[in-house]
């Protein structure tokens, strides 16, 4: 059902609370909902009941996208574009092309797993509704929010309260959207 | 997943040392989510440097100022100003070239590596070794430029769509370095932002003026901290690291290329690769510490870079330094072994020739000062340690200024052979890059926080009944 | 907590980014045409001279042979530029008081040179040799187009060691026989058959002529 | 170069020299200024021009109004003409493009050069362009001209016409010019009264006082060292310091070099002084101090039994077996042997020279004489008589036509202060120099290359000098100053004029023409003389024990002091010391050690009262009581390359003690002075470091083989080596260390070939010499007597070049022929290249060397030659711009290049002819050949480069006698 707020928004003090209010609500059958942490917690992804991150896939291949086109730049200016008899070396020098390769390999690698990073967690994303929750800076130091959104469907702004309230959470608000 | 607190192994540590070193706290007792943040974050956002700060910035600036004379006249004059010549065509600049490469290592090596195999003790001097990284790599990529005697074309080196149909030539190993102190560059960077990003959230959050929010908040990109957040971060996190790795080994290694693929006596040696990244990681650690050791002073971060740090430190120069000396002892066996008279001669000539006395000076720095490490009490000990730091990192200088110059000055045609002495210009460029160097570092701490704050949270979760 | 940023900060941030890109990619861009636009190159912009000289008229009109005034251009790296006396050798009987001419007059009578601005530079490292390449086939057009159509004489090409590797890599699809040399007009039915058949016939060392030598010393 | 622009020279009267104080000797580094810094920008900019971001500048294109006849603008043209030194001409070939000359090669035609020649007449080309000469005509140091000095000339004459021209004297240089000596004896005809004299400093009284004592009269000797098996040099350096030193070179060469088949080589013994370059070529070389030597010819001849025994010999029992084993060399080669005395040596040397060639019957064959083709007249005793009217005050006007006594002339004779009591002092001279300072006239002497002359060559073929160039500023020549006073015509005429009047006849014009293009009138050269020896009597002067001794000799660089302003002799690293733009007092090292002196310290010398301060330079093989001092440095009123490089050390030398000084007083001050030397001197550190090989004739015969001893084993590699196959030509070169003689041409031929820059004492001090070949000088055994070996080292033109595999830009890579190629346009200066050569042969542009501000000096530069700018690789690429026109010009014609037809400049001025380059993939070739000896061998070939460049092993043929 749509309302006009983004989700309820629960507070808690201890990341085990969250953990286990997480876990419930999956099982409960709650889909749209999300963490917030001060810090990495393991686990919580999976008791939210995501899939494993996309970014390993990303990076794998553009390192290889980069290391056969760097081979392939070396390959081609040496051999095709303009051969020359350096120091009476082969035109295909296949050793002394491996760093450059190794190097290109490295970069293409790294600079997809941050973009790609970013790309999956839609950033950079300024303004975002559950900034509007009392007390949310507090995200990003000492404090745990479970937030249930509005757009789940089984999303019920009194019920939810309800389930929400059972795990004791130091406050529970209305995320505006 | 479990962890567990104590050094990798170290072949040259002896056992005894590293247990008791590991009952030594990661983080002091008393810290929360709460202090951490408001400790790290604080001296950034609202406490007022102190006194010592504007004197160091003040030094550095001047430093970096002595740099730019240097680079003017450079460019005005060309490489003539230097003390190089035929056959000695290569002096200080790469000698500082490599150093500041080698210095870099550290970063890479504790936030990479040791990320890897989980050692705990990398999160409170992560951040700061990986910004040290970044500025050394800085200071390193300026030599190559400046060593050209027409820096103007430096970008012939390469690969762009130009007018005349040409590529670099990609079997020199200047080539790759090119490619390698750039990637290095570009990963270290990346390496440090991902892990900076949810700190600069918590600046944001906590920043007392707009000005700052909006800064922090733009550099954040909106950081959330979500589950999905820490779910692709960490897993990027850990790539990165997978990735820079391997450029621990690969970019010192590259760097060493420059010599071993070369002919020349005392260069062309196989030992080199393996050795130089040795090298680096030893000078690297020995950079952290000169820097580290003042600052947890100066901001009094005890509780964060506690004696247990100092001490790992310490073992892995020792480790380092040993494989460092077994280089040493290498170069001089298979001079003698390969029954090679232009090796042997070279041989002779660097540690009896000349410049004999700046080998031993090496041997004394590089061997025979980090024996002390040996003991516990140095390595706990910030002011001894310091001391035999700062040695190490002068007699790494020193081993690159022995290498480079010994072998250049005395190779295979006698008729050729010739003494290089540096000008002023070339100890101006020194200092001045060591300007650029601490001008970098000195704003680094004026406005990012030097400690991960959100590791440091995570730390605290594993400390002993560390629930906040 | 209140928001730091207003909805709209995202579309501007994000745009901003893309504009980020888009310009550093138009920049690249820019200076790549830039470079080999006639404005860097000169390439089809005739220059002013002293005397307003038209190869139109003189090839094109009057039917004249380059050779006529480039007089060394068959055994000499430089083609030869026309000595004030061979300007007038004509100039002495036809059009001997033209205003336009009287910088050519004016340069025989006081013996000091006329100047000319010079059309095809090659930078001073490059050593060209005429001689050679009109032995070996290669006609005045190749290089510099179709002078009979041009009143005021431009560089028909930029001159870039890119321009000049087109022929040195294939130079069949450019060689002509030596009897065509200077027919600016001259084409080949089949050039790449014929230009094969040539370079054997000229004994043009193909593998060598890609050496930094060939141009460079 | 060194040199600011000339605009700055022409506002300063030249010989107020002191103004040039400005910068010291040679610095590369002009004061700083906006103007200069935009010019070194642009500089560094053009080689980059189109990459970089600017837009090529418009150049104009200038043709000429009227077109020389025979000139094809873009082709050079050459003419013969000739350089007179010492009297003597020599046969040029003068490259010339767009009518300035570029180059100067030897005269294939001309018998004393032979297609050669020494470093002098190559560093003559510098010389022309030298934006110090002098350029106006002075009176009393004031610019005037030509007129009015003629004016008052004749007006002169004519008031000394009616005493017949008593008081006026004429002081020129030793002249062989046929129209000079008549146009003299025309004047002296009319001044009856006149007096001539005749000195230079270098001159050949000793040799002409020691002919008049032996044959009754003034001959001069011809030596064949073709002819000779058995050689005695009696301190002659014969091979580099006399008149006819290229002649000689080849023909000693002749009877050595690397031969396929040789029967026998020709040995050389030699007793000097100091180390000189003939010494260093000696098979037995005997260091002894120059009294010594007269005592040595003495023994000898005593021993050969040409008189008896005198005064009881005072040998050393080295010395003794010396003699001895050298004695029955010289008698098993009647005939065939050749004793030859050292112009610094005395009359009685050359007389037991002349008697000892005459008792072995080599006159005649090893030996003939003809009349002197100069005055051999003393020219001391006729310097001394103008001193004597000088001081007199009966000097009315002194005409000075070219030299400088007043800095050669010895000491004790004061020329300068007689000079000032001469009523009136006409000086001509190419330079503003210490004897123009004290004239009331100067006029500016042409140089050669800008005037009409003749001259004789040693053999007395009458070589004829034609200018290249009009010259350059208001200039005159010797001919046209006498001139003033009978006809006032110009060079060209008197010469011509002269000719046709002495070769009247039908065809002179076309005789005359083949002259002006052969260089020579064919046919002049003197008859054979025959002599007969008189009886005389030799009592050498023994010399005191312990006592000291100087010994003077011209400076092998800069001759007389003459070439002081020659940036090309002053940087020429001296054969031997490797000294650059500075002389020295060359002592031995045990003498050395036994006063604690160490190269570069200030020393006090004493001679007769007077006192002379100078750094030591230790010399290997310099004779332990002997000091040998080079005359020529330390000028004082002189250019900006001469000003403060050096040491007058004419201020010691007097009429008495010309060449040797005896009795010297030597202290160390203390003081220290730096000299510069290219070559820090190093024995070879390792018998096994074979950079350098060599062995005896014997061993050669026994063991062919003996030079290839060394791990030559391709080495294992990754790669199957790539033969980068070709249709075409592989050039290569060969080097015969046995021929060489290290006399230093090869290095100015190549630095004039190809725009090599100067770069001054200081930077010469820094180890930046830019010379692209290189003569390096080894020395093995004991330093007191060393053997001195001579390695030129160009590029190598490696086949596996490691230069090329870490060029980060391709600036340096190999050609389908096979050349090391260095595209300086592309190098970015990383200078790794020079790192990874083996024989560091690679040269690099630290700061603008080459100076693109003067224009004086642009004319100097090859045009197929790029001139480097600041921060680029520079090396030898086998002179490829000789090579690209020579395969330009055959394919031209459609044939190939012919052996023999295309040659490097190294290669064309070697008077020994020890270089050798061409085609090595046509077995034919020259080069096939000489690389096919056994003797070939590649220097570090063991590093698996493949050096294109090989050398031929060093054969010495010493006498079993003295290894023994």
């Amino acid at each position: 059902m749509k309302t006009d707020i983004h989700g309820l928004m629960a507070e808690f003090v201890n990341v085990n609370e969250l953990l286990a209010a997480a876990k419930a609500a999956r099982d409960h059958g709650y889909r749209r909902m999300d963490a917030y942490t001060p810090f990495p917690v393991e686990d919580l992804a999976e008791h939210l009941g995501r899939k494993k991150s996309r970014v390993p896939l990303i990076v794998l291949i553009a390192a290889i996208c980069g290391g056969t086109g760097g081979y392939f730049m070396q390959w081609y200016a040496a051999v095709i574009d303009y051969p020359l008899n350096v120091a009476g070396r082969p035109l295909h020098t296949w050793p002394a092309f491996i760093p450059i390769t190794f190097e290109l390999t490295i970069l293409s690698g790294a600079l997809a797993g941050l973009l790609g990073m970013l790309l999956l967690n839609r950033l950079p994303q300024l303004y975002h509704p559950v900034f509007n929750a009392p007390g949310f800076a507090r995200a990003s130091t000492d404090k745990f929010f479970l937030c249930i959104e509005s757009s789940d469907p089984k999303f019920d702004l009194v019920a939810t309260r309800k389930f929400l309230e059972t795990f004791r959470p130091v406050l529970i608000s209305e995320v505006p959207a | 997943m479990a962890y567990t607190a104590q050094t990798g192994p170290t072949p040259d540590s002896p056992k005894t040392n590293l247990a008791d070193a590991s009952a030594m706290p990661l983080i002091g007792p008393t810290e929360t989510f709460e202090s951490v943040t408001q400790n790290i974050g604080g001296i950034v956002l609202t406490q007022k440097p102190p006194r010592s700060w504007f004197f160091g910035a003040g030094v550095a600036f001047i430093l970096l100022m002595v740099l730019l004379c240097a680079i003017s006249w450079l460019l005005y004059r060309g490489v003539g100003i230097w003390g190089i010549n035929i056959p000695v065509a290569w002096g200080f600049a790469i000698v500082n070239f490599v150093w500041w490469i080698g210095i870099g290592h550290a970063g890479t090596f504790i936030s990479a590596i040791l990320l890897l195999v989980h050692q705990q003790w990398r999160t409170s001097i992560n951040r700061l070794t990986e910004a040290m990284t970044l500025f050394a790599v800085a200071c390193a990529g300026l030599f190559p430029l400046l060593h050209l005697g027409r820096p103007l074309v430096f970008y012939w080196l390469f690969p762009y769509p130009d007018t005349m149909g040409l590529w670099p030539q990609f079997r020199s190993p200047l080539v790759w370095d090119v490619f390698a102190v750039s990637t290095y560059f570009t990963v270290s960077f990346l390496f440090w932002y991902a892990g900076l990003i949810p700190d600069l959230a918590s600046l944001r959050d906590r920043a007392p003026t707009r000005r700052k929010k909006v800064i922090y908040g733009i550099l954040a990109l909106g950081w959330r901290g979500s589950a999905a957040h820490w779910q692709n971060h960490q897993s990027a996190y850990l790539l990165l690291a997978g990735l820079a790795a391997p450029l621990v080994l690969s970019v010192h290694s590259v760097v060493s290329f420059d010599f071993a693929v070369a002919i020349v006596p005392g260069w062309h040696s196989t030992i080199f690769p393996p050795y130089f990244v040795a090298g680096a990681i030893y000078s690297g650690f020995a950079m952290v510490l000169n820097i580290v050791i003042p600052i947890r002073k100066i901001y009094g971060l005890e509780n964060y870079i506690t004696a247990r740090h100092l001490n790992n430190m310490a073992v892995i120069m020792l480790a380092t330094g040993m494989m460092v000396t077994y280089g040493y002892v290498m170069e001089a066996f298979m001079a003698w072994y390969s029954g090679d008279v232009f090796e042997q001669s070279m041989m002779a000539n660097r540690a009896f020739g000349p410049y004999g006395w700046i080998f031993w000076a090496l041997i004394l720095l590089n061997v025979i000062l980090p024996q002390a490490l040996w003991f516990k009490r140095i390595r706990t000990t910030p002011a001894t340690l310091f001391f035999v730091a700062l040695a190490i990192n002068i007699g790494m200088w020193v081993e690159r200024f022995v290498i480079v110059i010994t072998s250049l000055q005395h190779d295979f045609t006698p008729s050729a052979w010739r003494l290089y002495r540096p000008t002023f210009w070339d100890w101006a460029t020194l200092a001045g890059s060591i300007g650029l160097f601490l001008t970098l570092l000195f704003l680094f701490l004026r406005v990012l926080p030097m400690i991960s704050i959100f590791e440091m949270r995570k730390l605290i979760t594993e400390k002993p009944g560390g629930r906040a | 907590m209140a928001q730091i940023f207003s909805r709209r900060s995202d579309s501007i941030l994000r745009a901003s980014l893309l504009l980020l890109l888009v310009v550093t990619l138009a920049g690249a861009f820019v200076l790549h045409t830039m470079y080999w636009s006639p404005y860097a190159t000169r390439e089809t912009v005739p220059l002013d001279q002293p005397v307003p000289f038209s190869h139109k008229h003189h090839v094109y009109g009057l039917g004249i042979d380059c050779r006529f005034c480039h007089t060394s251009v068959e055994k000499s790296a430089f083609a030869g530029v026309p000595t004030t006396e061979t300007c007038m050798t004509c100039h002495s009987q036809i059009w001997k008081d033209a205003p336009i001419l009287a910088p050519v007059r004016q340069s025989l009578a006081t013996g000091v040179p006329l100047r000319w601005n010079r059309v095809y530079d090659t930078p001073d490292f490059v050593f060209f040799n005429h001689g050679i390449h009109v032995s070996k086939g290669i006609g005045c057009a190749t290089c510099h187009g179709q002078l009979d159509q041009m009143p005021l004489t431009w560089k028909s090409h930029n001159l870039y060691m890119k321009w000049c590797l087109e022929c040195h890599r294939a130079p069949e699809k450019f060689i002509r026989p030596r009897s065509e040399i200077f027919n600016l007009n001259w084409q080949a039915e089949d050039q790449l058959v014929l230009g094969k058949k040539l370079v054997a016939e000229y004994e043009v060392h193909t593998n060598q002529l890609t050496d930094c030598s060939m141009c460079h010393r | 170069m060194i040199w600011r622009s000339l605009d700055e020279l022409a506002a300063v009267p030249a010989f107020q020299s002191a103004r040039h104080n400005e910068f010291p000797p040679g610095a590369t580094e002009p004061p700083v200024n906006r103007r200069d810094f935009l010019k070194l920008m642009a500089a560094s900019m053009a080689l980059a021009s189109l990459p970089a971001c600017t837009r090529q500048p418009i150049e104009k294109i200038v043709p000429y109004v009227k077109q020389p006849e025979e000139l094809v603008p873009g082709n050079p043209l050459f003419y013969a003409t000739a350089m007179t030194l010492g009297g003597f001409a020599s046969g040029l070939m003068i490259e010339s493009h767009e009518g300035h000359p570029t180059k100067i090669e030897g005269n294939p035609g001309h018998p004393s050069s032979l297609g050669a020649t020494n470093v002098l007449q190559q560093a003559a080309l510098l010389d022309l362009y030298d934006p110090d000469r002098s350029q106006t005509v002075l009176n009393h140091g004031q610019p005037s001209t030509w007129e009015s000095f003629a004016t008052a000339f004749q007006a002169q004459m004519q008031s000394v016409q009616a005493n017949h021209g008593r008081g006026v004297h004429i002081l020129t240089e030793t002249i062989s010019s046929p129209t000079l000596r008549s146009q003299l004896q025309t004047l002296l005809g009319k001044y009856p009264e006149a007096r001539w004299h005749q000195y230079e400093p270098v001159n050949r009284d000793n040799a002409f006082a020691g002919a008049r004592l032996a044959f009754g009269e003034a001959v001069e000797m011809h030596c064949h060292f073709d002819r000779a098996k058995v050689i005695l040099s009696l301190d002659s350096d014969f091979l580099y310091g006399h008149p006819d030193n290229l002649r000689h070179a080849l023909a000693f060469a002749d009877g050595r070099r690397a031969q396929s088949g040789r029967a026998d080589m020709n040995r050389l013994y030699v007793v000097e002084s100091s180390a000189s370059v003939t010494g260093s070529n000696a098979d037995h070389r005997l260091p002894l101090n120059a009294t010594g030597i007269a005592r040595f010819a003495y023994e000898l001849a005593t021993r050969l039994g040409l008189m008896a025994a005198g005064s009881p010999s005072e040998l050393t029992p080295e010395t003794r077996k010396w003699i001895y084993a050298l004695a029955d060399d010289l008698l098993q080669n009647e005939g065939t042997s050749l004793v030859i005395a050292g112009e610094n040596q005395p009359p009685d040397v050359h007389v037991l020279a002349h008697n000892i060639n005459d008792f072995l019957g080599n006159i005649g064959h090893t030996v003939t004489f003809t009349e002197p083709v100069i005055n051999p007249a003393s020219q001391i005793e006729s310097l001394r008589d103008l001193i004597a009217a000088l001081h007199a005050g009966s000097v009315e006007t002194l005409l000075i036509l070219g030299g400088n006594p007043t800095f050669t002339a010895p000491a004790d004779f004061d020329f300068p202060a007689g000079l000032l009591k001469a009523k009136s002092c006409i000086h001509l001279s190419t330079e503003v120099n210490e004897t123009s300072a004290l004239c009331e006239w100067h006029i500016p002497q042409n140089h050669f290359l800008e005037s009409w002359s003749d001259g004789r060559a040693f053999d007395g073929t009458v070589s004829i000098v034609q200018p290249l160039i009009l010259p350059l500023y208001a200039g005159k020549s010797a001919h046209e100053v006498l001139d003033v006073v009978t006809l006032g015509r110009s060079d060209y005429d008197i010469v011509h004029d002269f000719w046709s009047q002495k070769m009247a006849g039908l065809d002179f014009e076309k005789n005359w023409r083949q002259a002006l293009h052969d260089g020579y009138f064919a046919n002049t050269r003197l008859p054979e003389k025959r002599v007969s020896l008189r009886t005389f009597q030799i009592t050498p002067v023994a010399q005191k024990t312990g006592s000291l001794e100087i010994t003077f000799s011209p400076d092998p660089n800069i001759h007389d002091g003459r070439f002081a302003n020659n940036a090309w002799l002053q940087e020429l690293p001296q054969p031997v010391t490797k000294l650059t733009w500075d002389n020295a007092a060359l002592l031995s090292p045990g003498f050395a050690a036994k006063e604690g002196l160490a190269n570069g310290d200030i020393v006090d010398l004493e001679l007769n009262g007077r006192r002379l301060s100078l750094p030591v330079w230790i010399t290997p093989g310099q004779p332990d009581d002997s000091i040998a001092l080079h005359f020529g440095g330390g000028r004082s009123h002189v250019g900006r390359v001469g000003k403060n490089a050096g040491f007058n050390t004419y201020t010691l030398r007097t009429s008495d003690s010309l060449y040797i000084g005896r009795d010297v007083r030597m202290q160390k001050t203390g003081g220290h002075y730096p000299l510069v030397t290219t070559q820090t001197q190093h024995a070879i550190d390792s018998e096994e470091r074979q950079i350098f090989r060599e062995g005896t004739f014997a061993d050669f015969k026994a063991d062919p083989e003996f030079a290839k001893k060394s791990s030559e084993t391709p080495i294992e590699t990754l790669f199957k080596p790539e033969e980068f196959k070709t249709d075409g030509y592989r050039w290569g070169m060969a080097i015969d260390l046995t021929a060489c003689i290290g006399c230093n041409a090869c290095i100015l031929a190549c630095q004039s070939e190809n725009n090599i820059p100067v770069v001054g004492k200081d930077q010469v001090s820094k180890g930046r010499i830019m010379h692209w070949i290189r003569v390096d000088t080894y020395f093995r055994g004991t330093p007191e007597n060393p053997d001195m070996n001579h390695q030129p080292v160009p590029c190598m033109q490696c086949e596996n070049a490691p230069c090329e595999l870490v060029c980060p830009v391709g600036a340096t890579v190999h050609d389908k022929e096979g050349l090391n190629l260095q595209v300086y346009n592309r190098c970015v200066g990383t200078r790794y290249c020079s790192n990874n050569c083996p024989y560091k042969v690679r040269r690099f542009n630290f700061f603008q060397y080459a100076d693109y501000h003067d224009t004086t000096l642009k004319p100097l530069w090859n045009p197929n030659v790029t001139v480097r700018s600041r921060g680029v690789m520079e090396k030898c690429t086998y002179c490829i711009q000789r090579i690209s026109m020579a395969r330009i010009g055959s394919e031209e014609q459609g044939h190939k290049i012919q052996d023999g037809q295309l040659k490097t400049a190294c290669q064309q001025v070697c008077p020994a002819r020890a270089i050798v380059f061409g085609d090595i993939g046509d077995p034919k070739s020259a080069v096939s050949k000489l690389k096919a000896n056994n003797l070939n061998f590649s220097m570090l070939g063991e590093l698996n480069t493949r050096p294109r460049t090989t050398y031929l092993a060093k054969l010495r043929n010493p006498n079993p006698q003295l290894t023994t």
